[in-house]
């Protein structure tokens, strides 16, 4: 009861319709009770993790009907380890906005109720076991990104949002065809029980649906060409909310690619792992060459933020169990160097409204512990030891060489040095420059400040000792790899049917 | 309804083709009827041809009724 | 007989469905693009509904008039998806225009092209 | 040149699209779960509209998704539009367009109760006929609209939206939470009152509630967004 998955979604929006009322009250109760409640997820989510383990998923009925009748929430090692991931960074993302002066008081309590619903919208993609109701959760991520985007009115956010708006519907057309193509075929939509019915599928059906969903999760998971939307998003919206974008939204957006093409469709071997594999490599190659060439820092994090979600394509596109090792570990290194960098990059660029990465000169000694901090992301980010970031880059080099992809492993490679090239460029703005006159400053908050070292404590400690989490992510890895395990964990009753 | 779901989007005048909308609703929800499906022709009524309507009527009187090219 | 209408049934939600996304892709105007959206919309759930039909089935609801007889019926899960469907439609229309009311307020005017940052 | 692109992109989507649906005969009977719902609304829930009971309760946690949705909507409306909320707000709005004609306002004046009445109905007996929470609200939004559009000077009191949608969705998580520890099997939105028999008023348990909170919650955020667009032009510029 205390400790339900179910608690992850019907908390968030229990607050959410709480606040207007609360804001009667006492009006800083907007801003401390969203946090409270990302507090107990968190906290929550390290209970689940400790209670859950391959052979043992938590799943949880609603309205007590069993799947594939009703919808259930599955918390499994794997489903279970991305939304703890995302649970936990939201806590912390909320602590980083938590003292937001610039937002006045009718917004801060509109600010909070969306993030909110976007970490919850999140944690419901990557929890749900049905595939129309993993439909609805990104509907509201989606619309909780769109008014985020739009949140400050002084900036092009508005564009912005109407871009992502425009391609966010293209991507729910898309994947509304592909649930109706499935549907019709199998009379189900559990995606257990998809999983189980999909060998009497005729494949062209079965091709035409896998490629509508590749489309629309490609476009949550900002694939290239479909990524348009990101750079601006990103760039326009506030600065914990681009954090949020790439630690939570495109973690959904991943994970549901994943769970479709490696759970749902058994297309595996006849060519949907190599056309992840493609995929991957064309946007982690246009994306960081784009990267090297931009000259907004936030639209420069945010082609890297591409690169290294092509990269995780890769790693899951090798399609066997060291591949999804090391595309775990990258998208929990993601997930926690990119929010500092963004976190960090927005008190860099706090007072610049064009944002400039030449606007960035001396401030090393304006900011110390800023900059620091967000030097110490970039080496982690670009795989140097003793970060986080070396061990995953590691595990995938391993994972390629052991596939025998001597070519994806050279690129992988080459594209590490340009992303080099770029950070490090930043990083000689920052130190080796001197600053120029009259420049403002403003001084971080203790709360940000709290964020930002945590973040990157966490980079380093599994920096220096990787088994804080390789459990976990083997059994992640293992959790994924087992379709047939998912399936009977899940239905136990029909799985059995079907093998007599 | 094909015929105003055409109508819709090559007349310039955003008040016709947002009543083509409208009647793309109109047709959608006795086609829903004949379908047996009375819970979402109810909806489709409600929503596509009353909400749906007024919100863009509203939206073109704060912009532009005409569609220039 | 049954061959042409399941064509001409599923073709032309299919064809309202094209139409919507030639809209959004080729017009400059921002509300006739959001038409589009919600067209698009419309076409999909005449597709999804007509799935669900079954032919010489009644509406999925146990009125006192079929009560205890053995009743075809037609599927009904279709038909709560698309309600879920509408709903959410209507919702994302509500936002897109309210954007391009924003839009407008900020540059007065709502074609595409004259607005820089939302060309790519 | 672009738009042929488009067209011929256009065609091979539409093309595969037929392709696949065209094996799928119209209106043949197929196999599938919603036979099992065909048979367990009327029995184990005594709710004749099987949809409603889908909605509710098979796939309830769409229900919850969907009015989030909504809520978000109309949150996303006011963050999008009401930025700096001005001073003058509610004091003596001037408004530029003309008064509704004598006619419009006395039909408005007599269909406004009866489309009140009519929206009741619709998601009191959502169980029963077709209709629900969904359609009730969005007609009882329409009502409002009605007195919005025939009265310039008529104002939705935002403070009763926000009550009555605040303590809806509310209402709506309690039924929920209350199931996971009254319900027979501990899950959320499950059934924990006595179903009644089919076709009563007074059965489906917990699903006629539910859907009445939902009735109330959308009849107060579709409200509450057309509000929202009415009443731009008199709080003035946004920027």
């Amino acid at each position: 009861m205390v400790a339900n998955p179910i608690l992850y979604i019907a908390l968030p929006l229990f607050t959410a319709f709480l606040v207007p009322l609360l804001a009667k009250l006492w009006k800083p109760l907007v801003r401390i009770v969203p946090g409270l409640v990302l507090a107990y997820l968190a906290i929550m989510s390290v209970v689940l993790m400790q209670q859950v383990s391959p052979e043992k998923p938590i799943i949880a009925m609603i309205a007590g009907w069993k799947a594939p009748w009703g919808i259930n929430l599955v918390f499994t090692s794997f489903s279970g380890f991305i939304a703890s991931l995302i649970s936990i960074l939201a806590f912390f993302i909320w602590l980083y906005s938590f003292g937001f002066k610039k937002v006045e008081f009718d917004d801060a309590q509109k600010y909070f109720i969306l993030f909110m619903l976007l970490t919850a919208g999140s944690i419901g993609v990557v929890l749900t076991g049905d595939i129309f109701n993993m439909f609805v959760f990104i509907e509201i991520t989606s619309l909780s990104a769109y008014a985020l985007t739009a949140f400050y009115k002084g900036r092009d956010g508005a564009e912005a949002a109407f871009k992502f708006l425009l391609i966010g519907s293209f991507s729910s057309i898309m994947l509304l065809l592909g649930i109706a193509i499935l549907y019709t075929y199998t009379g189900t939509l559990n995606m257990a029980h998809l999983a189980l019915l999909m060998p009497q599928v005729p494949m062209h059906a079965k091709i035409t649906s896998f490629l509508l969903f590749f489309v629309a999760l490609g476009i949550e998971a900002e694939m290239f060409p479909l990524n348009g939307w990101a750079p601006d998003a990103y760039s326009q919206a506030p600065g914990p909310i681009a954090a949020s974008f790439a630690g939570i939204l495109a973690k959904a957006g991943i994970y549901a690619l994943i769970r479709v093409s490696y759970t749902i469709f058994d297309l595996g071997d006849h060519g949907g792992f190599e056309l992840l594999l493609v995929m991957g490599l064309i946007t982690m190659v246009v994306s960081e060459l784009v990267a090297m060439r931009q000259e907004n820092l936030r639209r420069m994090l945010a082609y890297s933020s591409m690169g290294q979600m092509g990269l995780i394509m890769i790693a899951f596109g090798l399609g066997t169990k060291e591949g999804i090792y090391a595309g775990l570990f990258i998208m929990f290194n993601h997930a926690v160097i990119k929010s500092l960098l963004f976190l960090a990059s927005a008190y860099l660029v706090y007072y610049t409204s064009r944002k400039k990465i030449s606007d960035l000169d001396g401030f090393g000694k304006l900011l110390p512990l800023t900059s620091l901090l967000f030097g110490l992301g970039a080496f982690a980010i670009v795989g140097l030891p003793p970060f986080s970031g070396f061990w995953s880059k590691l595990s995938l080099l391993i994972a390629t060489a052991n596939s025998h992809m001597e070519f994806v492993l050279a690129t992988v490679l080459a594209v590490s040095v340009i992303e080099i090239i770029y950070y490090f460029r930043v990083l000689g703005r920052l130190y080796f420059r001197k600053a120029h006159k009259e420049i403002k400053v403003r001084k971080p908050t203790w709360n940000s400040v709290v964020t930002m070292i945590v973040l990157a404590l966490v980079i380093i400690a599994v920096g220096v000792h990787p088994d804080f989490i390789t459990g976990l992510l083997h059994n992640a890895a293992t959790d994924l790899a087992d379709k047939a395990d998912y399936i009977q964990k899940i239905i136990p009753d029909l799985f059995s049917q079907t093998l007599n | 309804m094909i015929g105003a779901a055409i109508y819709a989007i090559i007349t310039k005048d955003l008040i016709f083709a947002t009543i083509g909308t409208s009647l793309i609703s109109l047709a959608l929800s006795v086609i829903f009827y004949l379908l047996h499906a009375p819970d979402v022709a109810l909806t489709e009524a409600a929503i596509g041809v009353a909400l749906s309507t007024i919100v863009f009527v509203i939206a073109v009187r704060n912009t532009k009724r005409y569609e220039e090219d | 007989m049954n061959q042409i209408l399941t064509y001409s049934v599923y073709g032309s939600a299919i064809l309202v469905m094209l139409i919507g996304i030639y809209a959004v892709l080729t017009k400059k105007n921002l509300i006739k693009i959001v038409i589009g959206l919600s067209i698009m919309d419309s076409g999909f759930n005449l597709l999804l509904v007509a799935l669900g039909y079954i032919k010489g089935g009644t509406a999925p609801i146990f009125s006192p008039a079929v009560a205890g007889k053995d009743v075809l019926m037609v599927d009904p899960v279709p038909q709560a998806l698309v309600l879920t469907a509408i709903v959410i439609g209507f919702g994302v229309t509500a936002v897109a225009l309210s954007l391009v009311i924003r839009l407008y307020r900020k540059h007065n005017t709502i074609k595409i092209d004259e607005i820089k940052t939302l060309k790519w | 040149m672009k738009k042929l692109v488009i067209i011929s992109l256009l065609l091979v989507l539409g093309y595969s699209l037929m392709n696949t649906f065209s094996d799928i005969e119209f209106g043949k009977k197929r196999e599938g779960i919603s036979s099992y719902f065909l048979e367990h609304s009327p029995d184990d829930l005594q709710v004749a509209n099987t949809v409603t009971a889908i909605v509710v309760s098979f796939r309830g946690f769409d229900t919850l998704g969907e009015v989030t949705v909504l809520f978000l909507a109309a949150t996303a409306m006011g963050t999008i539009l009401f930025r700096r909320r001005s001073k003058h707000t509610g004091l003596n709005p001037q408004r530029k367009s003309p008064q509704a004609s004598r006619i419009v306002q006395a039909a408005g004046k007599l269909l406004f109760p009866a489309i009140m009445i009519l929206g009741a109905y619709v998601f009191i007996h959502g169980h029963l006929t077709p209709g629900g929470g969904f359609q009730g609200g969005a007609i009882i939004a329409t009502g409002f609209l009605l007195l919005l559009i025939s009265y310039r000077q008529f104002k939705v009191e935002h403070k009763y939206v926000t009550w009555i949608e605040s303590l809806a969705g509310l209402s709506f998580v309690t039924i929920g939470l209350l199931g996971m520890i009254l319900g027979p099997h501990n899950s959320f939105l499950e059934n924990f009152l006595n179903v009644g028999s089919l076709n009563d008023l007074l059965s489906g348990g917990v699903i006629a509630l539910v859907y009445i909170a939902v009735g109330f919650k959308v009849g107060a955020e579709l409200t509450g967004i057309l509000d929202t667009l009415i009443n731009i032009r008199e709080t003035g510029d946004i920027d």
